[in-house]
């Protein structure tokens, strides 16, 4: 029923598009965003990284859905319901940051560290 | 009713405990009326008393075998504790003598404690230490009396202290109880290891298994140890030598407390259990080598106190130190009988004594120094003469009761040949004629100090003065040389005449005498007493030391407040800087330093903590990425 | 299930007086009071018909109440008391009832202070109705936080503050506990896999703990020990009860030196020595030696004190001291001294601190030296006080001395030369106990004290309550002893059959 | 040229020329965008890169048989978030927008933490013996996805539901001008 797919250090497997390449790519993405998160002082930025690292994830449940689970569609639903809280998140996220904005006159995150000792 | 009263027996103690709840409930606002229910109490149980006492000593059996009336008060494996009521002669006998002099000190306080404030406070607390010195003395069990023992301390305690308001009396009835504590400390060792070898403190069990000792595995130094600690409650309680500092001191409370306390019942309960425990000592004669000295010493060195001492309630504290030191002697040289002969008779004249005293003290406002007082027998002739009575009967002159006591614990001492116990013994009869009647020369003869205005007691006061005379008088004729009835009662063993020794009769007798022309010579024919002043000169040393009490007060309140109180700063301090400080704070500062040190990295920047967490994600990551056993092959992914 | 559920009813009685308080508006003083010492009284009312119908013929434990709850872990909600337990459960019945009483003046927040105290004497009387050694923790761990909060709000500062009181306190029970739940997951995980199927009761658990090896019984016991040695202040894990008894409110003194102290010895013996007799043999010297110490340190301690409540914290250091000495000895008459002694000195510390508590209030100080001569202006608290004292010192005729005696037996037979010691305290017990009644109370009266209203109405109740108990008690032990008999005999039967198959040393 | 690579490859490369340009192509601009989305020094531009990045993995989606998804993808991320954020950043106006968009201080210890976990990524994907399943995927994708969200997975959808509108009020009580009274005006401290 099911065929190994084979390294992709050689030529052949670098050309034939499995779900390795999906998630090396999703992994890059997710990186790039993670970064973004880590290092962007600017707390719309960061929001907006954290879409990245989402969207990453993502690649990799519609591959796995085309890959593993073709017909039952349970990576894609599953990418939908991520979406969905995605916007959600964004939609809060930047009214926090409003808020904060409205008091602190400010979107640095290095300006927020009421959690220091 | 004599079979009613020895069935009730357990109604002696218990009637002053209800006199004691009655007024501390319902009757304190209503002084008189509590004075007659604690009054009552006494003479119900005082009566009562009478006809046990009627009853044990025409059953002669009793003193081989006490009747016990015990019943159970708890028990656990290995561990049974009976309370009752034990009745034979001699617990009869204290029963009996308790509740007279008692009955009769009670009497008195009606009049003595007059207008004082806490009237029926006073009563509630006599009562109690009626009731537990009638328990002490009824008890069936060491356990019992051990409840009795501390009780009487406890209202002792609480009755030298009754002028709490006052420093001195606060510091003295502490110091009462505290002393009695390090005793009882003896005491209760001495309880356990008797417990701990013959598994009861019956006194009934006690006394058929100790003689038999050899079978319990006990060895002679055990007993001889238990025996050590056992008495380590008397030297405490009845004011022994080393431990007797306590007892002058006591003198601060009402003067029927004293008497109470002093003469009749408290400090004789340590005469009492030796006595009880008798076959306990009758098995180590190291021990009741002991008892002697320790009672022969006393007996001196108490007497020679006395004899510098001014406040007439000291002299008569000290005095009773020596006589109780003469029980001890009397027991210590085996002679029962002489020891508890000396107890009975010693209650009525000391009785007499201090109740005198105090009705001394009441018509003089309290000035107790004997040198401010004098000619004190006209204007109070009833206490006067009583008085005299009194200190006829201490001195040891025929026919008054302390002759013949004294007589026979001389004899005692004689025949078991303890000479020099004996020549003490005999030294201290001869101060003690003379300081009791420097004493009565100095308060009742010669001029009067025109600064007191006496008058004679009420007759509430005096009519127990006179009954106590009369029992000081008649009191010793029941143990004569020649008609001993009471050796007959009361012995150890087997019944033990002693054989009239005239020499030693006439010889106290002397002796007696030289002490009162002594006295006469210095403090009564010497009108302005120039002699004594020179010989007190003359031996300044020996007067200042006596005068003192031979510091031991001073030592002890030095160990007290040096040693002790020093040990306490010491531990206390090592509490705060050692344990506290150190130990436990410590502890909490290298917490709070590896608190200190790990803040910086709780910089409040979440994208600190979000860089950090990573790295903790990917280290899991790896760490189960890597010593999964599947990544030894190939990593399966996808659908298996 | 037809059965009237007598524990569980003691139990929540506090619980649902804190929920009528919860609804109260807060300005009902009064009334907030009194559904408290309803709540209380309920629950002590039960604890006594508990305590004398509870059946000494057939002994064991009574009153069962089973209701499954965790599967997984074994766990049901186990109630039932036995001779071990009904002693402290009526104690801290008693106390709670009292401590309500003594707080009578609590003017700040009354609201909260007896919602708290009434989840206090839950929390701590949860702890001696279960048979299940989860519920146990479970309970104990609630006692800690109204604690806390009622030392942070309610206490008093003197030589150290009361935040620092109440955290070392707090911080020292938590370690204490954190301790023994070591030495309880472990027992737990070792008995499950011997049983095979997980039981948390304490019968199931030293039925399993039997297989355990010897060196698994001595580090667990080991653990154990310090986990509820700290809790009964065992030297040296003493120093947070004089210093935390002073920062508390009356109450809570009352209720943790009554009470919550005796969680540890009662641990110690239902469930350490009970399910650990081997680790118990091995460490009982260790136990004792540690007692004495306490005994000897304390009382010196407690000598060189000026602060009343430091005195008595001091001193119930210096008594526990007495209770770790009777379980090292490991005998039935150990066991019933130890545990008659707790409840003896659960009522007189409670009445001795309720006593301090209204000295306290009405002087403003506790401090012996400005103190003095109190006797002549409020008599009846300095009776209370001086009945106290005694009851500490030893007196007998009081609740406190034939536990003592019991002990000493026990100990003296066991250990000789060191419970000699343990006895000599006694003297220096009189001494810091009189010098105490008699400096505070005693001597002269002072000017500034005239003027001081004696306790009267509802606040005679904890002097009256703690007093009767004291005086019976006393009188009669037997009360005591017949109901500990029943649960001390099997208890020490299956400590000596288990150490008889363990093995000697 | 063909011996240098192996006939193979180049078989292989013919045969699914589509789907291997496609991809590589599209992750080319993924990846790209998103890089630039992070670099960018304005982030306006940012924003618009982000809109890139999302457009590309649309397309990705749709070599993924996933075209439902894509649509998806292009109607809520590209249009409706990068919007929303646009108007965020509008909301909150900078003076010099040409520098709004900054590093922090942990910018290098971020990038060795993020070259980890991609490096540990990638290993692990490579060394991972992917299996796939033979099916393909179905035609007709909306339909099944419709069907399955309304019945196996109507729970969940519908707490999405409710998320999303929770997620609306919330945003708008959270982001709504909170109006101080005179006496109480300890809000901006």
């Amino acid at each position: 029923m099911q065929i190994p797919v084979v390294k992709l250090i050689d030529p052949v497997t670098m050309l034939s598009i499995g779900p390795a390449h999906y998630v090396i790519l999703s992994a890059v993405l997710f990186c790039i965003g993670l970064f973004g998160v880590l290092a962007k002082r600017n707390a719309i930025m960061v929001l907006i990284c954290i879409e990245l690292m989402l969207n990453a994830v993502n690649i990799n449940l519609v591959a796995f859905s085309k890959y593993v689970t073709p017909a039952d569609f349970i990576g894609q639903i599953f990418a939908i319901f991520v979406i969905t809280v995605a916007a959600a998140e964004v939609g809060l996220g930047l009214a926090i940051i409003i808020a904060i904005y409205r008091n602190k006159v400010s979107v640095n995150l290095d300006d927020f560290d009421l959690l220091k000792w | 009713m004599v079979e009613y009263a020895m069935n009730h027996a357990w109604l002696i103690p218990l009637l002053p405990t209800l006199a004691f709840v009655a007024i501390i409930f319902l009757t304190r606002p209503w002084p008189l009326l509590s004075a007659l229910i604690a009054v009552g109490a006494m003479l119900t149980s005082c009566f009562f008393a009478t006809f046990t006492a009627i009853g044990v000593f025409t059953s002669p059996e009793l003193t081989e075998k006490p009747l016990v009336y015990a019943v159970n008060w708890f028990n656990m494996p290995g561990m049974e504790i009976n309370v009752g009521i034990l009745l034979d002669p001699v617990s009869a006998m204290m029963m009996f003598m308790v509740t007279l002099v008692g009955s009769l000190i009670f009497i008195y306080a009606i009049g003595y404690m007059q207008d004082d404030p806490g009237y029926s406070v006073f009563f509630s607390y006599v009562s109690l230490f009626a009731a537990f010195m009638l328990l002490l003395v009824a008890s069936s069990s060491l356990v019992e009396m051990f409840v009795g023992w501390e009780g009487v301390g406890l209202c002792s305690y609480l009755l030298i202290g009754f002028y709490q308001h006052k420093i001195s009396a606060r510091e003295a009835a502490k110091k009462a109880f505290i002393t009695c504590r390090v005793a009882d400390f003896g005491l209760l060792l001495g309880m356990l290891l008797l417990f701990w070898n013959f598994g009861t403190l019956d006194f009934a069990a006690l006394a058929e298994k100790i003689p038999h000792f050899q079978q319990y595995n006990v060895s002679a130094a055990t007993l001889a140890l238990i025996a050590f600690l056992v008495f380590c409650g008397p030297i405490g309680k009845s004011g022994q030598f080393p431990l007797h500092v306590w007892l002058p001191d006591a003198m601060e409370g009402p003067t029927p407390v004293s008497a109470l306390i002093h003469a009749a019942t408290m400090v004789v309960a340590g005469v009492y259990l030796v006595a009880r425990v008798m076959f306990l000592f009758h098995e180590v004669p190291s021990v009741m080598q002991l008892v002697a000295v320790t009672g022969g010493f006393t007996a001196l060195f108490a007497a020679t106190i006395a004899v510098t001492q001014r406040e007439i309630k000291r002299i008569l504290a000290y005095s009773t130190i020596s006589q109780i030191g003469y029980m001890m002697l009397a027991l210590g040289v085996g002679s029962l009988t002489a020891g508890m002969f000396h107890l009975w008779t010693h209650a009525f004249f000391k009785a007499l004594l201090f109740l005198g005293a105090g009705s001394v003290l009441v018509a003089l406002h309290h000035k107790a120094d004997v040198w401010e007082m004098g000619g004190l027998l006209k204007k109070m002739p009833i206490t006067g003469w009583t008085f005299l009575v009194g200190c006829i009967a201490i001195a040891g002159i025929p026919p008054f009761a302390g002759f013949w006591s004294k007589d026979e614990i001389l004899l005692a001492t004689l025949e078991s040949g303890h000479y020099v116990l004996f020549a003490m013994a005999a030294f201290t009869a001869f101060l003690t004629a003379f300081y009791m009647f420097r004493l009565f020369f100095l308060a009742f003869t010669g001029a009067e100090n025109p600064a007191n205005h006496p008058k004679e007691s009420p007759w509430v006061m005096t009519v127990p003065l006179i009954f106590l005379a009369i029992f000081s008088l008649v009191g010793g004729w029941v143990g004569t040389p020649w008609a001993n009835v009471w050796s007959e009662w009361i012995f150890f063993g087997h019944p033990h005449h002693g054989e009239p020794n005239y020499m030693v009769m006439i010889g106290s007798v002397v002796l007696a005498g030289l002490g009162i022309y002594l006295a006469y010579y210095f403090y009564c024919a010497d009108r302005e007493k120039v002699k004594v002043r020179e010989l007190a000169r003359r031996y300044q040393g020996i007067y200042t030391l006596l005068y003192n009490k031979y510091y031991i007060d001073e030592i002890y309140l030095w160990l007290n407040h040096t040693l002790v109180d020093g040990a306490a700063k010491i531990f206390y301090l090592f509490d705060i800087y050692v344990v506290d400080g150190i130990i436990v704070n410590g502890v909490a500062a290298i917490t709070g330093l590896f608190g200190e040190g790990l803040r910086v990295t709780a910089t409040g920047r979440l994208q600190n903590y979000a860089l950090v967490f990573f790295l903790g994600v990917l280290a899991v990551f790896v760490v189960l990425a890597f010593t999964s056993p599947l990544l030894a092959g190939p990593i399966w992914g996808g659908v298996r | 299930m037809g059965e009237f559920p007598v524990l569980l009813t003691i139990l929540l009685a506090p619980v649902a007086a804190a929920l009528i308080m919860a609804f109260l508006p807060r300005e009902e003083k009064l009334l907030i009071k009194c559904v408290a010492a309803a709540g209380t009284f309920t629950s002590m009312a039960l604890a006594f018909y508990t305590y004398f119908t509870y059946d000494t013929g057939t002994g064991g434990v009574q009153f069962v109440q089973q209701i499954p709850w965790i599967k997984d872990l074994g766990v049901t909600f186990y109630l039932g008391v036995d001779g071990v337990s009904l002693p402290l459960m009526l104690l801290i019945s008693i106390l709670g009832f009292s401590a309500v009483f003594a707080s009578w003046n609590v003017d700040h927040r009354p609201r909260d202070f007896f919602i708290l105290l009434c989840l206090l004497i839950t929390g701590v009387m949860g702890t001696f109705v279960t048979q299940d050694l989860f519920i146990f923790l479970l309970f104990y761990e609630m006692v800690v936080i109204p604690i806390y909060i009622l030392i942070i709000i309610w206490g008093s500062t003197k030589r150290v503050t009361k935040e620092y009181a109440g955290m070392k306190l707090t911080i020292y029970l938590l370690i204490g506990s954190a301790f023994l739940l070591v030495g309880v997951v472990a027992l737990f995980m070792k008995t499950a896999g011997i049983l095979g199927a997980p039981d948390m009761s304490f019968a199931g658990l030293a039925r399993a703990a039997k297989s355990l090896s010897q060196f698994d019984q001595i580090w667990m016991f080991a653990v154990m020990l310090f986990g509820f040695g700290s809790l009964i202040s065992m030297w040296p894990f003493h120093s947070w009860s004089p210093d935390g008894y002073a920062g508390a409110p009356t109450a809570v003194s009352m209720i943790h030196a009554g009470v919550l102290k005796k969680i540890g010895g009662y641990g110690l013996i239902r469930i350490a020595l009970y399910v650990l007799p081997v680790g118990a043999q091995f460490w009982a010297p260790v136990m004792a030696f540690l007692g004495v110490c306490g005994v000897v340190y304390a009382a010196m301690a407690a000598l060189a004190q000026k602060d009343l409540k430091y005195i008595v914290g001091y001193s119930s250091v210096s008594h526990m001291g007495y209770v770790m000495l009777a379980v090292g000895s490991l005998s039935v008459i150990g066991l019933n001294g130890a545990i008659a002694y707790m409840f003896a000195h659960g009522i007189m510390a409670a009445l001795f601190f309720s006593m301090i508590g209204f000295i306290y209030e009405k002087t403003h100080t506790r401090w012996v030296p400005d103190l003095g001569g109190l006797h002549r202006q409020i008599p009846k608290i300095s009776a209370g006080f001086m009945l106290a004292a005694l009851a500490t010192l030893g007196l007998p005729g009081l609740i406190s001395f034939i536990p003592e005696f019991t002990i000493f037996i026990a100990a003296f037979n066991k250990y000789g030369g060191l419970a000699v010691a343990a006895i000599a305290g006694v003297i220096v017990t009189a001494l810091y106990a009189l010098r105490a009644g008699a400096y505070a109370l005693f001597g002269p009266p002072r000017e500034e004290y005239d003027h001081l209203q004696d306790i009267k109405g509802p606040e005679l109740v904890p002097l009256v309550v703690l007093g009767t108990v004291l005086v019976v008690g006393g009188l009669l032990p037997s009360l005591l002893f017949n109901v500990i008999n029943c649960g001390t005999i099997p208890l020490m039967a299956e400590i000596n059959a288990a150490l008889q198959i363990g093995g000697k040393f | 040229m063909i011996d240098l690579i192996g006939r193979e490859v180049v078989d292989v490369f013919l045969s699914n020329f589509w789907s291997i340009g496609a991809f590589y192509t599209l992750a080319l601009v993924i990846v790209a965008s998103g890089i630039l989305v992070v670099l960018m020094k304005n982030i306006v531009h940012s924003v618009l890169w982000l809109a890139v990045c999302f457009i590309g993995m649309a397309g990705l989606f749709l070599t993924l048989d996933a075209d439902f998804l894509a649509a998806v993808q292009v109607l809520v991320y590209a249009g409706a978030v990068c919007i929303m954020v646009v108007l965020g950043i509008m909301v909150i106006r900078r003076a010099d927008m040409k520098f709004s968009n900054p590093f922090n201080t942990q910018v290098y210890a971020a990038a060795g933490v993020v070259a980890l976990v991609l490096a540990v990524c990638t290993f692990l994907a490579v060394k991972t013996e992917w299996m796939v399943s033979r099916a393909r995927v179905p035609e007709n994708t909306v339909e099944p996805i419709a069907t399955l969200l309304l019945s196996k997975y109507v729970v969940p959808f519908e707490v999405a539901a409710v998320l999303l509108l929770v997620a609306l009020i919330g945003a708008l009580l959270i982001a709504r001008e909170v109006k101080t009274d005179a006496n109480t005006g300890s809000q901006a401290d």
